[in-house]
């Protein structure tokens, strides 16, 4: 197929004797004779010495502990050899192109619009490229959904491209009878499709796959099926298979609805983390943060939060829950609207109030104030119609789930929501079933399936042990994994076929029905790779099975194409002339609108409702598996991505590791503190983990996120945190994740955690303002406590550019999208935990997040604070060999080059945010993963400073830009890396010299304060005051500002 | 320090015996002869008619022009050839160049006095004659070259073994 | 010089020896900053080297292409307005005339197999610039500043040899004058 | 008046003075001596391998992290810095004080101020993340524009006081032994020793009009020396002054960090000449109790001077109002409602400065060696954490608390401290063999000193 290969073996009977007489050849795979050998295998011992866990530079090679360069460096040789011995100039060569492609000018980028797909969400992104392979996902602005907001793990999407443990070949392993000894060989295409052709000719083929949002990549499948007679089952873990069969329940229809939060006036959250985890989190967030913007209608949002969420933090009311009152939240405002203050037609349906009265008082199982529940009913009703209650996410998959889910959906037919801020007719895409994957458990258990393909889904890591997914694979005679590593189920699999990152192949996505986004790849694929579509294609090309279109095709880019034509433009109303269409397509990058979605209130079977049975109190510690928003459901491919395991957790800033949450008066009655190491048996199932005591947890919930502890993704991810999947519960059928009975014990023992802020209070100083909205309204700028500032000198003038920077804490959800897009548009290194542990971590912009209030339910604020370009700026005072200088247009320059290292700008900046390059990181940085880097920021060497440049070369592209096509440079046409990421545009850069510029109008906001402005550096940065819509007149942690001067 | 020349010496071994011969030998009217001692003696100076020294006066030019030199330099390079917007301050920021301009002129004047010290003292000598080890250790001594006014060997031994010389000695050169 | 060298008239062989330690003293000083001062005219191989004009594998010349066929800098080198970096031409553009022209010469031959076979050829580069600056050539262009002033009387050379020594300190001369209107921020060339 | 005792004990002639001065010089070193100098010599060894290493890895093997940029090395660069000013004072501040008692003193002191800032100057160079490039600290002309250096920056303040303080030391120094090496010149047995002394005395006659001008120039460097130590210091309290950290942006810092630096030098002076009259008994004669006496006492008032320095910055954090400055010091102390994590050293430094001394009150303990040796041990422990505790406390918890972190101590940021008294200690125990340790033309003259022949000088 294509010239990648190598040393392929043809695979026959006696391959024992051809073994021992093949001569040695060293294979670039992990190749291993015997058992023992496989323990002694090097990526099977990383995962022992957690190698990456301690860093990615180890001080000495095992070879040589004294490396010959460092011995060079210490006698200050290059002083001495660049003027005593005459200079070998090095030669550098240029080759150019043998024909110049049209679209490659050197040093221009290009960018194509493109969608990535993480398993449950689809937003919309632009891919920017340099010199052919893509450097950076940019923000579409035009996308119909997410309307250029990303996520985290969509900015560190592109390392996950140059991620050296990526598989090369397709793979072959050889099992002997026990399934035990293995034996990985190089195989071409050719012979794996024939072998593969052969089994699936025998029948009994079944395709596991993941959540599938490509409408033509369901239809490859569905053909595929229906050429062999496969069962298709889709599964995943984060799978809201609750949600759908609650709408199938009530409503009949069985959908994900897709939930109109820039709708919503009044939201009511129950374990539903739409800020950080749950089904759309960006796409929500966008939504969320219109609603925030404008205080004369400025929506509510109250959330019962188990964990200490995303939401719950972001939330205007938190109250904190255990996953077994969820139910018991649902029926209190239930009761309250209907049977109190008999609202809606319902209240007169007798079945309905003894069905909810059998409940009793059940507000007062919670522990929240009753009044609290009568203000949240009467805010519910007057805002009916605009108003959203929403339920879901791993949290809340309890044994009470389907209940929940159908009192939630009652609740919204009460308050008239369904059809306003709940569409149901363009809804999401999700076939993920867990029901799915037990069927296909007992389908292996009866030896029903005797070929499984398997593609990129990681059962073996995702499923429970007790699932005994691994003894039941026994029973299956050919498995073929289709992905992009050898991970956990691929070691146990016959074939193992490379698939194309998403960013080499072609591919779409139905965001939401009746809206279609294209995925166009960005770069030929690296290795010897195809994508799954183009597998099947060609399977049944060889097998001759399936329907024409299936078989007729030489590439999938031309069934898609196909598929555009003939399925997607027509239900688009764009049936006309296709390449205009398709070349508008590629430039948009969507087509169909999400909004004219005409879906009138649909009725709600109330007997979904009363035949539920009342489910029995439940008492002692209880369990929540929540997914964070750095790695997901952790299967995905995002698992061995330095970026996303050094991101500091946006609740609890611990990086590289998972651990349990307990509240600190659990805490004290377990005697245990930070980093000691507790016990927990749920079940059958033990396990360590080190504690993390977080404010505003109820006393008896233990939260553990769920994706760590990969044993085979790579060396990065590898060994990092505990896989909390062995904690999960099967119960008749259904996985339960939160709620399951817990029994804990310290142990003693200590296990350090890395996080990057130790300190939570703000110890009374004036850091982020909080205000109430009553407060806001009449008292205006006065929350601010203003300091008077005067000079001794007039200052230097700033006639032309005068950049500047405004941060609405109001709009930011602390998500950190910012602090990875900064890190892949600035070529950041990643330093490992064990330099994080001791303060060495390098990202230029920090998330501070500081709790306020009781520590029993504490809120939180966020502050994304990075380097504030100060006019008089305390660190280029005391720089000793100008290598930091303020520009003329404002800027505060760092200068790597001329840096020397002494250090003492970083001691002197009182925001603290320069960062230094204690060792040489960059040296360390396998081969492709450099070619991640951006090449128009250098690459800093040890013993330098570094910090926010206010992306300078994105200022400097932007204003050559305006000069060539020599026109005025307009307000937003320079954007830093981090604005363009956040998803609630809360950062925003320009002119603060041009008066009609948007940051010089927010500089005048009356909510706008500088940080720390009595020390009087003027920043260029300032900060817009969080406001919280809770209805009360004081903000709760009157945080007076002490000592007032 | 004049060229070397052949004289006269008498040797001391106390203090005030030496202080008292170069009274005398002043007021005999002689000018060019020398007081040797292995330590600064008190009063010496006037005894032997030297006047104040003037390395005083070299310090403080020196320490001046050390003081303008480092205003030169430190204007030159942060104000004329490229004033840098470093902290927001002034190019010419005063209070900062102060500790800058102190260093040189206690640099310059120490230094510069410590030159005049070696040139008025014709040191760093190669070699230079001895008289007697002694004279660094315990010993005083004066000494006569033949150019003083008056000089006669003989008179002159007679009159030094009067004032209690232990020895005196015809030397060829010092 | 008399104060440190004041010899004795007779004749001493110790004398000799301490003369010849304190030379040895005052040579090492003179040597050390001869040293310090090369050392940071003589950097190791960016550019100082004025006058670099390394072996091409084919012998080029400009005075031949731009002196006497009068040839446009941009024909060849077309993306120095569009780009930071002025690109040598492709195998093409050099095809676009020698497909017919001078091909008996053996460098066209040399030329046209490796465009047949789809290769390309290695040039050696002359103008190298530490990594650490970021030199941005539409930027100059646009502003006016004709190729000649930094790359020297390009169509006169008959072998392309680096003309002005590149350093900072030049680049600034330039920067520096109130005329030419420039950017004087560190960023401009280092971020 | 009252009497003056003896400067100078047990009738000695000039002779027996050049004799008992010069004798560690011309004799081969005892057994104590070789020991010591064995020791001193594998710590150096132990020393430059340690240097070596972090150069060659990076400043990440020491503790040094963020937020505290500066760690042990700057602490040590001051705590030596702040030793070498006491030679100074003795030989340069006492001298225009007329303080006879200084001469029998004044030369180990200069010795020690020497070695010290030798010690220390190597430490604002290796501090740099790439020290390789520490040429570009000073103002040479180059070819990038010129491009000077930001004279506005304490550091570069400190280059230029290190260096002028280390070439004014030595060149005092030098100049109080040039008579010195003429007298161990003339005494030479062999022919190596007269001329290597020969040179160093750079043929020095010791004529009257040579004294003259000698004196003259002695006056005048002790003169310049006296501003340059203050400022020398001043500078260095600049570096943490001039920033605007919380607890080091406060006047008090230049006067408080002479006093520190007294303190501390006096100390290392008592440390090191009970240990040179241990080793060079006929020196008990010169440095007697009642040198050693006088020490204690100026110990003993420049600890209260420093303790009077730690109670007023405590008043001025509170006076101020400002929330920053009361929390650095609350922290400082572990008062109940801050973080606490580094009032052990902000303690220990307390008693070894300010309670320890006050032993000195009583006679006996002025007068008594051991006792003085162990306070003397206990002040520099104490001096090392004053600057542990200005660094640290100020760094690791400053304005905005979600930065707060500690320093983070490796094995590398030990060996670097007791690494830096070995070169200290190996130059020191060089000298005592090479150098005369007590200055013989300036001993002699007060000899008569507290004679009872009244013959003496006043």
């Amino acid at each position: 197929m294509s010239e990648f290969h190598d040393h392929n073996h043809d695979h026959d009977e006696n391959l024992e004797a051809k073994k021992a007489a093949r001569p040695k050849i060293e294979h670039n795979n992990n190749y291993w004779l015997s058992i023992d050998q496989y323990m002694q295998d090097p990526e099977f011992q990383k995962t022992v010495d957690a190698e990456f866990m301690s860093s990615p530079l180890r001080e000495e090679e095992e070879k040589n502990p004294w490396a010959r360069r460092e011995f060079l460096k210490l006698m200050g040789a290059s002083l001495a050899l660049s003027t005593a011995s005459c200079i070998r100039r090095p030669v550098q060569k240029i080759v150019p192109y043998n024909k110049q492609p049209e679209e490659i000018t050197f040093g221009v980028p290009n960018y194509y619009t493109s969608t990535y797909f993480d398993g449950q969400e689809s937003i919309g992104v632009l891919v920017k490229t340099r010199e052919g392979r893509p450097i950076k996902l940019e923000s579409l602005v035009n996308a119909p959904l997410n309307e250029g907001g990303t996520n985290v793990r969509s900015q560190a999407h592109v390392l996950s491209l140059y991620d050296p443990d990526r598989l090369t070949a397709p793979k072959k392993n050889i099992f002997n009878e026990k399934r035990t000894n293995k034996d990985t060989i190089s195989i071409t295409w050719e012979n794996t499709d024939a072998a593969i052709v052969e089994e699936l000719k025998k029948g009994g083929v079944y395709f596991l796959t993941g959540n599938i949002v490509s409408p033509s990549s369901q239809a490859v499948v569905k053909d595929f099926a229906e050429g062999f007679k496969a069962t298709h089952v889709a599964w995943e873990v984060l799978a809201n298979e609750d949600i759908r069969k609650g709408q199938l329940a009530s409503y009949k229809t069985d959908v994900l609805p897709f939930y109109r939060f820039d709708k919503a006036k009044m939201v009511v959250s129950i374990d539903a983390d739409f800020l950080g985890t749950w089904v759309a989190p960006t796409v929500f967030t966008k939504q969320y943060s219109k609603t925030r913007k404008d205080f004369s209608n400025m929506s509510r949002v109250v959330a019962f939060d188990s964990n200490y969420s995303l939401t719950g933090a972001n939330a205007d009311i938190r109250v904190r829950i255990k996953p077994s009152q969820q139910l018991k939240v649902a029926v209190a405002i239930a009761q309250e609207l209907v049977v109190n203050q008999g609202r809606s037609s319902y209240a007169q349906n007798g079945e309905v109030k003894s069905w909810l009265s059998s409940f009793g008082k059940a507000a007062d199982g919670l522990n929240m104030e009753p009044a609290l529940v009568k203000e949240i009913a009467k805010d519910l009703w007057d805002n009916r119609g605009e108003s959203l209650i929403v339920a879901g996410g791993l949290k809340a998959q309890t044994e009470t789930a389907h209940a929940l889910h159908v009192v939630v959906n009652f609740l919204n037919s009460v308050l008239e929501n369904d059809g306003k801020t709940i569409q149901y007719k363009k809804s999401m895409k999700s076939s993920a079933t867990h029901s799915g994957m037990v069927a296909l458990l007992d389908a292996m258990k009866e030896k029903k399936v005797k070929t499984l393909v398997i593609h990129t889904v990681n059962p073996m890591f995702a499923l429970p042990a007790k699932a005994e997914f691994k003894e039941l694979l026994k029973n299956v005679e050919t498995v073929v994994y289709i992905g992009d590593r050898m991970n956990e189920t691929a070691h146990w699999a016959h074939y193992v076929l490379p698939e194309n990152h998403s960013m080499e192949t072609w591919s779409d996505a139905e965001l939401v029905s009746g809206v279609y986004s294209i995925q166009q790849p960005a770069i030929k694929p690296m290795y010897d790779t195809q994508s799954m579509e183009l597998t099947l294609m060609t399977w049944c090309f060889q097998a001759k099975v399936g329907p024409k279109r299936i078989q007729e095709f030489e590439t999938y880019y031309d069934y898609l194409r196909n598929f555009w034509k003939t399925d997607v433009f027509p239900k688009v109303g764009k049936g006309g002339n296709f390449e205009k269409s398709w070349q508008e397509l590629l430039q948009t990058g969507s087509v169909g609108d999400v909004n004219n979605s005409a879906d009138g209130a649909r009725s709600f079977a109330v007997s979904s409702m009363t035949e539920l049975k009342k489910p029995v109190d439940a008492q002692g510690w209880e369990l929540v598996l929540y997914s964070t928003s750095q790695l997901g459901d952790g299967a995905g491919s995002s698992a061995n991505i330095g970026w996303l395991h050094e991101l500091p957790d946006p609740i609890t800033k611990v990086v590289w590791d998972n651990y349990a949450s307990i509240s600190l008066a659990a805490a004290n009655k377990l005697k245990v503190k930070n980093n000691s190491v507790i016990e927990i048996t749920v079940g059958k199932d033990k396990m360590e983990l080190p504690v993390l005591v977080q404010p505003g947890l109820q006393d008896d919930v233990i939260a553990v996120a769920v994706g760590y502890g990969r044993t085979h993704v790579g060396a990065v991810g590898n060994g990092v945190g505990k896989n909390t999947y062995e904690l999960v519960q099967v119960q008749n059928g259904q996985m339960v994740f939160a709620g399951a009975k817990v029994e804990v014990k310290a142990t003693g023992a200590k296990y350090e955690l890395a996080q990057t802020q130790t300190h939570h209070s703000m110890q009374g100083r004036q850091i982020v303002v909080e205000a109430t909205l009553k407060e806001y309204q009449n008292k205006k700028d006065h929350i601010i406590h203003k300091h008077p500032i005067w000079s001794v000198w007039s200052g230097h003038q700033y006639n032309g550019h005068k950049w500047g920077m405004a941060i609405d804490l109001n709009s930011c959800t602390g998500c950190s999208a910012c602090m990875t897009a900064c890190q892949s548009e600035n070529n950041i290194a990643v330093v490992g935990k064990k330099y994080v542990m001791q303060g060495r971590e390098m990202h230029w912009i920090r998330i501070d997040r500081y709790y306020t209030g009781t520590p029993e339910d504490a809120s939180a604020v966020f502050q994304p604070v990075m380097c504030q370009h100060c006019d008089n700026a305390p660190c280029e005072t005391v720089c000793p060999v100008l290598a930091t200088v303020h520009s003329s247009e404002g800027l505060n320059e760092m200068v790597y080059n001329r840096c020397v290292g002494t250090r003492y700008c970083s001691n002197n900046c009182p925001y603290k945010v320069r960062r230094f390059n204690w060792f040489n990181y960059t040296k360390k940085i396998p081969a492709p993963t450099n070619m991640a880097f951006n090449p128009d920021v250098t690459v800093r060497v040890r013993g330098v400073m570094e910090k926010c440049t206010f992306c300078v070369q994105r200022i400097k592209e932007g204003k050559n830009k305006a000069k060539l096509e020599n026109r005025p440079l307009q307000d937003g046409e320079i954007k830093t890396a981090c604005q363009t990421s956040c998803p609630t545009n809360a950062i925003t850069f320009g002119d603060v010299n041009d008066p009609n510029s948007q940051v010089a109008k927010l500089f005048k906001a009356d909510r706008s304060y500088a940080l720390l402005e009595e020390w009087h550096a003027a920043p260029a940065v300032r900060y817009m005051a969080k406001i919280k819509n809770n209805g009360k007149e004081q903000i709760a942690s009157a945080s007076a500002h002490e000592g007032g001067h | 320090m004049a060229k070397l020349m052949p004289g006269l010496a008498a040797i001391f071994t106390d203090e005030h015996q030496v202080l008292e011969a170069a009274r005398k030998s002043r007021d005999l009217g002689m000018t060019k002869f020398e007081a040797i001692s292995p330590y600064p003696i008190h009063g010496m100076e006037d005894a032997c008619g030297i006047k104040r020294s003037s390395i005083p006066y070299v310090a403080f030019v020196a320490g001046m022009t050390g003081l303008l030199g480092a205003l030169a330099l430190v204007w030159y390079t942060s104000v004329y050839d490229w004033p840098i917007n470093v902290g927001g301050k002034p190019p010419f920021s005063l209070p900062a160049f102060i500790p800058i301009m102190f260093e040189l002129t206690v640099l310059f004047a120490a230094l510069s006095s410590v030159g005049a010290l070696f040139y008025h003292c014709g040191i760093p000598r190669v070699d230079p004659p001895t008289i007697d080890p002694d004279l660094t250790c315990h010993k005083f001594a004066i000494f006569v070259p033949e150019n003083e006014s008056g000089y006669e060997a003989k008179k002159l031994e007679t009159f030094y073994k009067s004032l209690g010389a232990e020895s005196v000695k015809k030397v060829e050169a010092y | 010089m008399s104060i440190i060298f004041k010899k004795r008239e007779v004749k001493e062989t110790r004398g000799l020896l301490q003369r010849l330690v304190s030379f040895c003293f005052l040579g090492s000083i003179v040597g050390l900053a001869s040293i310090m001062m090369m050392g940071c005219k003589f950097q190791p191989g960016w550019g100082y080297n004025k006058g670099h004009a390394p072996e091409q594998p084919i012998p080029y010349s400009h005075e031949l292409h731009v002196g006497k066929l009068g040839m446009q800098c941009q024909y060849c080198h077309n993306q120095v307005e569009r780009s930071k970096h002025s690109n040598v031409p492709t195998l093409q553009t050099c095809m676009n005339c020698h497909i017919q022209v001078k091909t008996d010469s053996p460098h066209i031959q040399k030329m046209r197999e490796a465009y047949d076979a789809g290769n390309s050829i290695e040039w050696t580069r002359v103008h190298m610039l530490p990594d650490h600056v970021m030199f941005n050539h539409s930027a100059h262009v646009s502003k006016g500043v004709n190729c000649q002033t930094c790359h020297g009387p390009v169509e006169t050379m008959e072998k392309v040899y680096q003309h002005a020594d590149l350093s900072m300190g030049w680049c600034i001369n330039c920067h520096r004058q109130e005329e030419n209107k420039a950017p004087l921020n560190c960023t401009t060339c280092h971020h | 008046m009252m009497k003056r005792n003896q400067l100078i004990l047990g009738d000695k002639t000039l002779k027996d003075i050049t004799d008992d001065i010069c004798q560690p010089v011309e004799t081969l070193p005892g057994k104590g001596w070789v020991g010591m100098f064995l020791g001193a010599k594998t710590l150096l060894l132990f020393y430059i391998f340690v240097l070596g290493m972090i150069v060659a890895n990076g400043m990440g093997l020491l503790g040094v992290n963020h937020p505290n940029g500066w760690g042990t090395m700057i602490i040590t660069f001051v705590f030596w810095i702040g030793i070498g000013h006491a030679g100074t004072l003795i030989s340069a501040i006492l001298f225009l004080f007329r303080q006879k008692w200084r001469t029998s003193v004044a030369r180990t002191a200069e010795a020690m101020t020497v070695f010290a800032v030798m010690t220390a100057g190597l430490f604002p160079l290796l501090h740099t993340g790439r020290p390789w490039l520490d040429f570009w600290l000073f103002p040479y002309p180059n070819q990038r524009g010129p491009l000077w250096v930001n004279f506005r920056s304490p550091l570069l303040w400190d280059v230029f006081a290190v260096s002028t303080y280390a070439t004014v030391s030595m060149v005092f120094w030098y100049v109080g032994l040039v008579p010195d090496f003429a007298t161990l010149k003339d005494r030479a047995k062999n022919k190596i020793r007269r001329m290597i002394y020969g040179i160093l005395s750079l043929g020095w006659r010791g004529t009257a009009r040579n004294w003259s001008h000698y004196e003259m120039v002695y006056l005048i460097l002790a003169g310049l020396s006296t501003p340059l130590v203050l400022s020398v210091h001043t500078i260095v309290s600049f570096d943490f002054a001039v920033s605007n950290l919380p607890g080091w942006h406060t006047t008090i810092f230049p006067p408080y960090f002479v006093a520190g630096a007294i303190f501390s030098g006096f100390a290392m002076v008592v440390t090191l000449m009970t240990l040179v009259r241990i080793g060079f008994p006929q020196f008990k004669d010169y440095i007697t109790l009642d040198h050693m006496e006088v020490m204690n006492k100026i110990i003993m008032t420049t600890g209260l001077m420093v303790g009077y320095a730690y109670a007023s910055e405590f008043f001025v954090a509170w006076y101020s109002g400002n929330p920053y400055e009361r929390y650095v010091f609350m922290n400082r102390a572990g008062i109940p409602g801050t973080s606490g994590d580094y009032a052990w050293s902000y303690w220990i430094m307390v008693t070894c400065n300010v309670i320890i001394p006050q032993i000195f009150w009583m006679k006996w303990a002025r007068r008594s060696i051991p006792v003085m040796f162990i306070v003397s041990i206990f002040v520099n422990i104490g001096m090392w954490f004053e600057r542990f505790v200005i660094t640290i406390t100020s760094l690791h918890n400053d304005f905005l608390p979600s930065n707060w972190g500690n320093y983070a101590w490796s094995f590398w940021d030990g060996a670097l401290l007791v690494g830096s008294f070995g070169m200290f200690l190996t130059l020191f125990l060089l000298y005592l063999r090479v150098f005369p340790a007590i200055s013989i033309a300036e001993i002699k003259p007060v000899l008569p000193v507290g004679r009872n022949d009244h013959k003496g000088g006043h």
